[in-house]
């Protein structure tokens, strides 16, 4: 078959050398494209990114370590459309050479070890099903027992279609945890790249203590396709912009891709985990979670109890007497 | 490791065919509302209003009620019933400050120590500019964390239309019923249409394929009970579903209401920490020890032996007597 | 001196014994308008209340009892405008037959007891002075160590300008009490007549559990004098009123003066006050205070504290290991 | 019982000059900002933006910033610098979102264990027809509520105008310091005159009359210090304004970080209570016991024997000992 290309003919370069920025229409070399982070180096636009080159952006050489690796979707609905799901997923894996759309592991910034979760757009629009949810869910877990900031890199078209309600209930999957890492006092960066919207907007990625954006990264809850198919409205222009949520007050700032790293590095020191060994009691909407919630947040504990009828077989708090919060520690005590 | 795949097929006419029924009865417009229901189902009831921020959405409704004399609060999606209250009530579509309304609606059952009811029946959540402007995503996010950790028994019911975000930021519980012609899906069948079958008229089998109906929904271990609807189904017997509804209510709070707060939010946790099918290949983490198996994972979802899964609630439902021995209590 | 009266002369009746509406203009006979609850009987335009008729609209009879009814206010800047802050205040004292612009005690709506505080924007505007705050606070720690529901009916021009920032400062004092009625699971329920605003409204009016307002208050931040002295922009017609408040989300609901009683049965019986002999924890913003915010609630535990250089003698809390916040109690130990 | 009253006569002309020239400089164009502070005092700091659900208000500014190594989360008005910034920053006059981004900010502190700092310097909260729609009561009151209850110390410093409502939302601590030539009141003196002479002119008289200076408020026991200002002024000088707004915020969070939460909320409420002149006549209450003595209630205001009050914060600074036994802290 015929493949028609997009370029002019009186260009002699052949596409796979070099793109055309889609803001300043100028044509960049893909060599310089990657060593300028995916920057356009005449106006900046910022091109969707693979989780490795990311990883090398914001993080110390060689100190990432992949967890989970091996966690793989099923298909829980038997879901076929135009091809079945499993078609789908097998020829996304191939595509990106990913088993899903997100990777979790533990890694440091400028010697900061970070629990971080990482999306790729490029693995069906970065959707999350339940093993994208899991990732997170352990990703930020993590981040509860080991006492390390959290950090997601989001880049999602939202929940997956093909888990159905599965995916939707993603949303809470991942958003629980964060009650915990408020009670414990452990920062959660969320960082927002084009594009991010639907379900992974409407959960953790809008309820980081620090939200980052990505210049001009499309960030909304419905996504353009999802809008004309259900409302029928045409959203204006630069509407769902990084810049128009930080003017909304939905995102704390825009950083460009070559400040990133730096910029993670600072708030790491300017936000310090609360001090271990404590059950922290907080007045934001999470308080009154103590070393049970700390202890137990992790996903093997509640192996049996879901197992079992709910409310039946539940592991009980330590009778210590804490309760779910105990004393915050005398700030001269830290 | 076994495979899971169940049937990776496009559904069958039948399948889509009931499944599209189920959806026309999910909305259809005699179907009783949230404020039909509670006027039904309890005692008395004074409805609240506003987010405290920006404005009083009509497409939530909320406020204190007594459920057989015990308080609760109550919080739900309400449409309309004819075009004009249709139109003020936005078809049941909340924007954010209906969900920031929700939100301080929960703080005060909090504060009280009563159990809260929701009720979940909306299209989904608004998907306008205004609302992407006054925070959506936000507004939902934060729904669903306070309802993660809040420190008191939550049923939640859905009624009629359970559609995504917008039905979930209301829709944490310690135990989700639906009734019997419900349906709960991550994205409503027309838009999921839309953009897999790329034609809107495929609408009905995009509704197949989803699974969204409230049997499938318990299959699926995303809820926890199906309340079966008097004959023809809940548009034609208010009443009757209202009765309905009314024992299922009582009869999970008879149950959850016996959790200390610690066990509340630990199973609560374990609920949602237990969605979903997730598979563990052999690829094992370089650093970790190897993961618990796939079965403790997914038991709820897989009808392992062992496994028990709840029942039809007309099937196992307590003689009066659960609920009567909590008469005293909250 | 010859006072002329705004009425024409066709009219037989004198001024003493009957009322224009403002709203609709008909004239209402006095005793009329008494029996009516002040209330319009054409319009439903509501008058201004006293105290005294407040009390007997809202509470059972005979059941309220004055608390405190011996504060006085002093004059702690020597304030001297046009005429001494001393002689407006023995002014306001004849003109009114109150000792300050507001009351609190205890009295029962269909049975149930409240601790109730109450404004008469007759006494200087209904300003809030230092006197004013104390019965405030008294009222809402009376409600905190009886376990009782806390109703205050506002009517007030806000912060007393005469003490300064003594009555800004009225503000906190009066605030500082609603986060131990969170924590103790107390309802409040605030009910704004016509006028509140200024700092009465920005602060306790406004935290209400339940928020109710007559018809057609005139509610607002600004005060339509203060806003033109300082910004010298017209406020819309109409703009300050309950309904839009309602409207935009700051009020619960619209209560006519002849259902404020039978609403506020009702509200009690919805929003119980939670079990007592315990610590609640909320989710809210207020989580985390146990029974040592109970028990010290009482200003009089704090006059020692108050009276030594801050930080220095401070009453500890009970060594019972109970901490700032105990366990909530089970659910069917209630 | 004697009487209180110390001088119920119109301000002298001399009063009337001070209290005026303290006012203007308070307002000085050149007087050192929030952000100009913050740059001076702080090792790091790093802004947040965004109230999560309406608008980034540029008229108040914070985020965490790290105090000789130590974290803190700080907040403060921002004025701004010439007609463009000043119209940008809406004069230093918040609106909702403002106190609402503030209040986010305050929970992140909380959740963190670190303690806040603010820098009081507004006319006040903005008080236009988009202010009073979006709730400026509300945000007002609730952020108040906050502070109140927020469990980490907190150190507010007055650094220009203390203007009413706008100032007290973000203005709740442990200890309030001021520069010397800050100013706090109830209202603008401007709004007083125009509302009580009915003669906007007579702005200087209400000014005197309402005792608005820092020493006068020291005096009244709203604040806790007085921080000098070094040579004219704090305009004329940033960087020595600077370091003694630092050495006072260290010295301040030297004392309150030993208190324990219980300690430290039990005194910021007692500190709250304490505030204002109540006189106790001899009309009983009824039912309830003779209440305590008026030197209890008042022992703060009057000065009376045995009630220490705080000297000038340059009279009693610890010499840097106090803040670097500190130093492990936090
Ligand atoms: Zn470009
Ligand atoms: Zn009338």
């Amino acid at each position: 078959m015929q493949i028609k290309l997009p370029f002019s003919r009186r260009r002699e370069v052949t596409p796979e050398t070099w793109t055309v920025c889609p803001s300043c229409e100028s044509q960049i070399f893909n060599r310089q494209l990657e060593r300028n982070l995916r920057v356009c180096p005449t106006c900046g636009h910022h091109f969707r990114m693979g989780i490795g080159q990311r990883i090398e952006l914001m993080l110390d050489d060689g100190s990432f370590v992949e967890h989970d690796a091996g966690l793989d979707s099923g298909d829980p609905l038997g879901f076929h459309d135009q091809k079945p799901y499993v078609d789908r997923l097998e020829a996304a894996r191939i595509k990106t050479g990913l088993r899903e759309a997100a990777v979790w592991g533990i890694g440091s910034i400028e010697g900061q070890r970070v629990a971080i979760g990482l999306f790729d757009f490029h693995f069906m629009g970065g959707s999350m099903g339940s093993v994208v949810g899991e990732k997170l869910a352990r990703c930020f877990e993590a981040a509860l027992v080991e006492r390390i900031p959290a950090i997601v890199v989001s880049a999602s078209g939202g929940a997956r279609m093909q888990e159905g309600t599965l995916s939707l209930l993603q949303l809470a999957k991942t958003t629980a945890p964060l009650v915990r890492l408020d009670a414990a006092g452990i920062p959660f960066i969320s960082i927002l790249t084009d594009p991010t919207t639907g379900g992974v907007l409407a959960s953790f990625a809008s309820l980081g203590d620090v939200i980052l954006a990505e210049p001009k990264a499309l960030i909304g809850f419905a996504g353009a396709r999802v809008a004309s198919g259900t409302v029928g409205e045409e959203l204006p222009e630069g509407f769902q912009s990084a810049e128009s949520l930080l003017e909304h007050g939905f995102v704390d700032d825009i950083v460009p891709r070559s400040e990133l790293r730096p910029t993670l590095s600072r708030l790491l020191r300017l936000l310090p985990v609360a001090a271990a060994d404590d059950g922290l009691q907080t007045t934001g909407d999470t308080r009154g979670w103590g070393p049970i919630g700390v202890l137990s947040g992790m996903a093997e504990r509640f192996g049996t109890a879901v197992s079992e009828t709910i409310g039946i077989e539940v592991e009980q708090p330590p009778a210590d007497g804490s309760g779910p919060a105990s004393r915050r520690p005398r700030e001269d005590e830290r | 490791m076994s495979e899971i795949v169940l049937s990776a097929e496009a559904p069958t006419a039948e399948a889509i065919e009931s499944a599209w029924r189920r959806v026309q009865l999910a909305r259809h417009p005699q179907r009783p509302r949230t404020l039909d229901l509670i006027a039904l189902i309890f005692d008395d009831f004074a409805e609240l209003h506003g987010d405290r921020s920006f404005r009083d959405d009509p497409a939530i409704v909320g406020g204190p009620a007594l459920l057989e004399g015990r308080p609760v609060m109550v919080i739900g999606h309400q449409k309309g019933k004819d075009t004009e209250s249709n139109i003020s009530r936005n078809f049941g579509s909340p924007y954010p400050e209906g969900f920031r309304k929700a939100q301080r609606l929960m703080r005060l059952a909090d504060k009280l120590g009563i159990p809260l009811v929701t009720f979940l029946d909306t299209a989904g959540a608004f998907p306008g500019p205004a609302a992407e402007e006054r925070g959506q995503a936000e507004a939902i996010a934060s729904s669903i964390k306070l309802m993660t950790g809040l420190q008191v028994p939550i049923v939640v019911v859905i009624i009629g239309e359970g559609g995504s975000g917008g039905a979930l930021a209301i829709g944490v519980g310690d135990e989700v019923l639906a009734l019997e012609n419900a349906t709960y899906s991550v994205i409503s069948p027309e838009g999921c249409a839309a953009i897999l079958w790329r034609a809107p008229e495929s609408a009905p089998t995009a509704a197949a394929a989803m699974r969204m109906t409230a049997a499938d929904q318990l299959e699926l271990g995303v809820i926890d009970g199906v309340i079966e609807e008097p004959g023809e189904g809940a548009h034609a017997d208010h009443a009757g579903t209202a009765a309905a509804v009314k024992q299922a209510i009582l009869g999970t709070l008879g149950r959850i209401t016996r959790l200390d707060t610690e066990a509340l939010l630990t199973t609560r946790y374990a609920r949602l920490r237990g969605i979903g099918l997730v598979r563990e290949t052999e690829v094992a983490s370089p650093q970790l020890p190897q993961e618990p198996s796939l079965r403790r994972r997914i038991g709820r979802l897989l009808r392992l032996p062992g496994v028990p899964r709840r029942p039809r609630w007309s099937e196992i439902w307590p003689s009066g007597e659960d609920a009567d021995a909590n008469e005293e209590g909250a």
